[in-house]
């Protein structure tokens, strides 16, 4: 990928500081930067998010359709990631289909939400093994600013729990049709995506695009409500130790609480 | 025919026949780009990022007398009733190349030779009248940018909606009306560097449409200002 | 688009005589070049032309196969159009999938067919909702020699009008067949494009591919029966005032019952 | 089977077992290119066009010692009973490659290393033997465009149908008949630069028709001689 | 295609071997490499066999599937071959979809079996007009040493005759599911693909990879059981004589019976 | 849920929780390229060649300081179930993009630089655990190809299964079991260098799950050195 390169003097700032337990920013090991979440900013989307988290900006838009299922999952919803970065989103990018880094963007978050079982896909049923409700659910990256994965998990998650949609059912001729109906989605946890990277010997959540380039392993966690890690992804070309992941593990966890908090209570405010 | 004017001689959204949808702009909201706008106007919601002038990187695209100017008009997936795909569609390059050619009128490409300027055009929601609110967004961003230019791009369509022309189409004026005449005009010069149209006018209507199409271009022309204004005094301030 | 760059001396020889109300190959300035239509040259398609407009040479073909309406038109038969630059047609013409220019060709000839609603698209349904007419109409260009967007949309017009094509019924069993018989096209207007450049002050009609190469502007009108404006194409990256595109429009309306004639005049001939 | 032969020896249309369908052929008709001819054999309307020797744009694709052949065989999306979709078909690539491979022999491509020659097959309408009038074609106008020959290059398919071996396939024959054997030669040296079959023969029955196209390649030859002469004489007279 | 340019030294060595009627591995000229057949090696697939034909190594696949007919063979089963040559298979082949070779490849091989007739496509029907078999076969290049078409063509015939699928039927309520029996394929007949070359004046078959880099003409022709010849691809840009050709032909009519007892061997100590 | 664990504490192919499928490597058995391994491991089989150092065709990919390291996972059409289709899924690309992470940590590319080294694995048929076995076999083809490393990685999966933690997962366990969890490792170091996971774990489970991946990388490990120390003796040998 390319990206930042930082200059020696700034990566042995960084280094330095964050050996001695600071950040440049001034924020503690475990900080994240300021996280604003905005549900509901697209109204012709079923769902929508917009997250800022420091210069890292992240919009997700939920539309719901109707067809058939997976074959080997014919009685349940199915939910289909997608992410991009938008050229606009730094200087490094560029337009066309999505590269390994918004596939990887893409995946990761889609197995957060997957695995953590946030939406109930069995209830998204409208004829079981002809007809099952579709969210596409859309990543769109307005500014590449650090920690994509976190910025985007949050945008998604708070994209689907603010989606309202119509509800279907068959006709007897086959033809699918609304009932006038509207509901919200079957939300039943709320994953929360936590990164940390390794910078020499010390451990950081929430990077940003600095600390980003000069890391030496990331990993990225979902937590579920019951404190189950239930995905992760290790980033990175290099290598941690079994501590150094159990400590980011720990560090991961005890952040969660506030960071749920934080997008249930955006939801709150604007629901 | 859908009814789309009430007999008071009032629009579906309440409008008159030459007023415009209410808008918004702001410029320079992008940390990373050179340059960037933000638009709304009816239900259009879309951000502008210009990048450059910069070294050209490909062989293929660069002019010795000036810059190259390139043109992205993207929606987002979500942006529409209906999800859209995430392929360029055949509308989308279209829109690239019309508004490619409506804005380099306004720029001195020649201060820049060997180079490219990038202008990405992100429509977040859409509305009708995304190709002009696209314009007059973009100007903004390339004025941001501090490319130096004539001067600024303002765009409006103008439509025929159960036989009046108005101003400033909606969605639904757009898809229920008769006619769709998008403008884009340098209002210093006069220049007309925007001219599409479906749906069938007489000569005359036509010449109305154009000056229905001015009087509008002139209002975004001032937020425009305005919109750069805040943004000199923003920095200035800080 | 790559195209001819013409040297200095070229150039002023072409718009000192259009500043004098003169063009280099004598015609005037509203005057067009010769015009050739030959409809119905490809029998296996159902409807086909071949245009030449100076040193500019277009092809039209026009296949009529069946499928789902557009839900939003389930009443209403599909028109399809199609362009593509042959990569004989010129030096600068290169293999490969149409590019901008013949992007927006398809869709400004598009635009004359069907805003003028030359073809009368509510009698091309075979099941209303279910099954209509696809009218797939395919632009290849054989000669880029200056004003495409004319020769191209007489072709498609010449094509339509010249098209016959299998009438189609829908078994019981769903199935579509050939009824048997064969119908022409419900052609209820005969719109007529025209194309006008500025070079300097000068406004001329039908630019060659010189002209085309220094010109200061260009507009594309199509005109239907009545004398209405029914589409209108703004090209080049350059302004155009007000009464220049009111001159425009006039001259291109004077010229429509001419062009209107030749293209009536080959379809007879051919019928 | 379909009956593909009528008692009195004749096909369906009318021909002997060693007749050519009508043809006629052209040289010299596109302004731009440097070589140009358009055939057409019973319903095979096809135009070629050649561009070069001109310089290759692309590092890729040049060779030191001699230019590069490239040639694209396509069909017109009209240009068949169903629309042919505008991709590039695995029929098309692989015919694309053996017209090139049938062709290059009869060139002197060491006279211009570095260079790249372009051969572009237009198929307008498509016929049984779509290829070999192709070759016949490209060959005219390679010819047509100056480019040093040591021959033309001709060709026709042979087939066998309803038992019976019969020159000059028509689409009905190819579909229905039992083989198709395509060939190109150049007439002068005897030398076969392009073979393909489909369906059964025995040996005896493949050297016979190998005699068939040669007679029927002889023919076609003729024509291809006149073609460029005409244009000559044109030339001169103009 | 990009590939192996031999030096002019062993150009010449090569050529006056061949001039004198030897090769320089020991050869006769009618004599194939070491021909090692292996059916069944990927038990996942229906059929598979892995060939090796002296330095050429290539896999071939068969998946059964089901679908609709082609429609202007309503009754009868589909056979769709494919081909790639793996990045691994020569420091110059490269990632990417199949190039203008390896669609030749692919198309040569299917005309051999097509044409002979090998498998009984009449036999492969579900329900007529409606539901077939498809027969998906996939040559994987892994080692690009010289007559791929041979070894590719011995490949695939292999993994034909070794495929076993389950038996479909068509329920009242249109699904397809297994009877829950398997079937061979209809094999009816067994064709062999024999490739000559010509270097100078010499004829050789089974050319390897230096050989073929200096071949004047190349000639690959099927044969079915009773000796005819039922497909034919010359390659390469050059010229054969007709006497060249009869010669070619004959050296491969003698060859064939070898090769078809090697493929009926392989396949007999697999089953 | 499906049972997969019987009740003698074995699982549906008869291991024990901590006991890995049966596996062979081998080293060296592509011709042409620089270096290869072959690896079955369940039913995995995997085949993997490497190309490079070699000088960077493209200038896009070249880095002035070390070998640019490219990887291509890639499982061909008969590899699976149903048959899967050639275009590269996202699946595929993004585990080519984690694995070339997982074995670019062990590789001293700095000795190379404005080189390639290509890694191109092909499964020619999959079962569960296919990313861990293309880790192992890649590691052991880029030893074979000689290019210098810190250390092999060695690679195998750990899940729950019935709430079982197990080593190795079958496909079936991963289909149908709660986690899967794949592990790279470098065993002198104790570095790991991928780590993805699907499912749920408590924090004690998981620091569980990597002690059993440590045990069986440990066990795969010692397979990869003498497929390599096989292959050398070969060498000498002949």
């Amino acid at each position: 990928m390319k990206g930042l390169v930082l200059d020696n003097l700034r990566r042995d700032q960084l280094t330095d500081a964050i050996s001695k337990g600071r950040r440049l920013d001034g924020r503690g090991m475990s900080e994240y930067r300021k996280l604003e979440i905005r549900p509901g900013i697209i109204p012709k989307a079923e769902g929508s998010a917009r997250v800022k988290l420091g210069d890292t900006e992240v919009m997700a838009g939920v539309k719901i359709e109707h067809g058939k299922p997976f074959p080997d999952t014919p009685d349940q919803g199915v939910l289909i990631i997608n992410a991009e970065v938008l050229p606009l989103a730094s200087e490094y990018a560029e337009p066309g289909p999505p590269d390994e880094d918004a596939i990887e963007l893409a995946r990761v978050v889609d197995r957060g939400i997957r695995e953590s079982k946030m939406v109930d896909v069995n209830k998204l049923v409208i004829v079981p093994g002809k007809e099952v409700y579709l969210m596409y659910v859309d990543i769109s990256v307005i500014s590449t600013g650090g920690n994509l994965f976190d910025a985007s998990s949050y945008a998604v998650v708070a994209a689907l729990m603010n989606t309202k949609f119509k509800i279907l059912k068959q006709e007897e001729n086959g033809s699918v049709i609304p009932t006038g109906e509207t509901s919200e989605l079957p939300i039943v946890d709320l994953p929360v995506s936590i990164t940390a990277v390794k910078i020499k010997k010390g451990i950081i959540l929430d990077p940003d695009v600095e600390e980003e380039s000069i890391n030496d392993g990331r990993l990225t966690v979902a937590y579920d409500q019951e404190g189950n890690l239930c995905a992760i992804q290790k980033g990175q070309a290099s290598g941690l130790k079994v501590e150094e992941i159990m400590e980011m593990v720990k560090m991961g966890k005890e952040k969660v609480p506030e960071i749920r908090e934080m997008i249930r209570g955006a939801l709150e405010k604007n629901g | 025919m859908m009814n789309l004017i009430d007999e008071g001689g009032k629009r579906l959204d309440g409008r008159s026949f030459d007023q415009l949808r209410p808008f918004s702009m702001q410029a320079g909201l992008l940390k990373s780009a050179s340059g960037s706008a933000y638009i709304e106007q009816g239900g259009n919601k879309i951000l502008v990022g210009v990048y450059g002038p910069r070294d050209s990187r490909s062989r293929y695209g660069t002019n010795q007398d000036k810059a190259v100017l390139r043109c992205r008009y993207h929606m987002l997936p979500f942006s529409t009733e209906e999800r859209k795909s995430p392929q360029p569609s055949r509308r989308e390059i279209e829109i690239s190349k019309v508004i490619r050619d409506a804005l380099e009128p306004a720029l001195l490409l020649e201060e820049f030779p060997r180079s490219v300027i990038d202008i990405y055009i992100e429509v977040l929601q859409s509305d009708g009248g995304s190709r002009g609110a696209s314009i007059t967004a973009a100007s903004i961003a390339l004025a941001d940018a501090g490319i130096p230019m004539k001067d600024l791009v303002s765009a409006v369509a103008v439509g025929k909606v159960n036989g009046h022309l108005v101003l400033d189409l909606s969605d639904t004026e757009d898809k229920e009306g008769e006619v769709d005449l998008p403008i884009a005009v340098m209002l210093n010069s006069g220049l007309i560097t925007l001219m599409q149209m479906d749906g069938k006018l007489s000569e005359d209507e036509f010449r109305q449409a154009i000056d229905l199409a001015m009087a509008g271009a002139k209002e975004l022309r001032e937020a425009q200002r305005k919109a750069l204004v805040q943004k000199y005094f923003k920095e200035v301030d800080s």
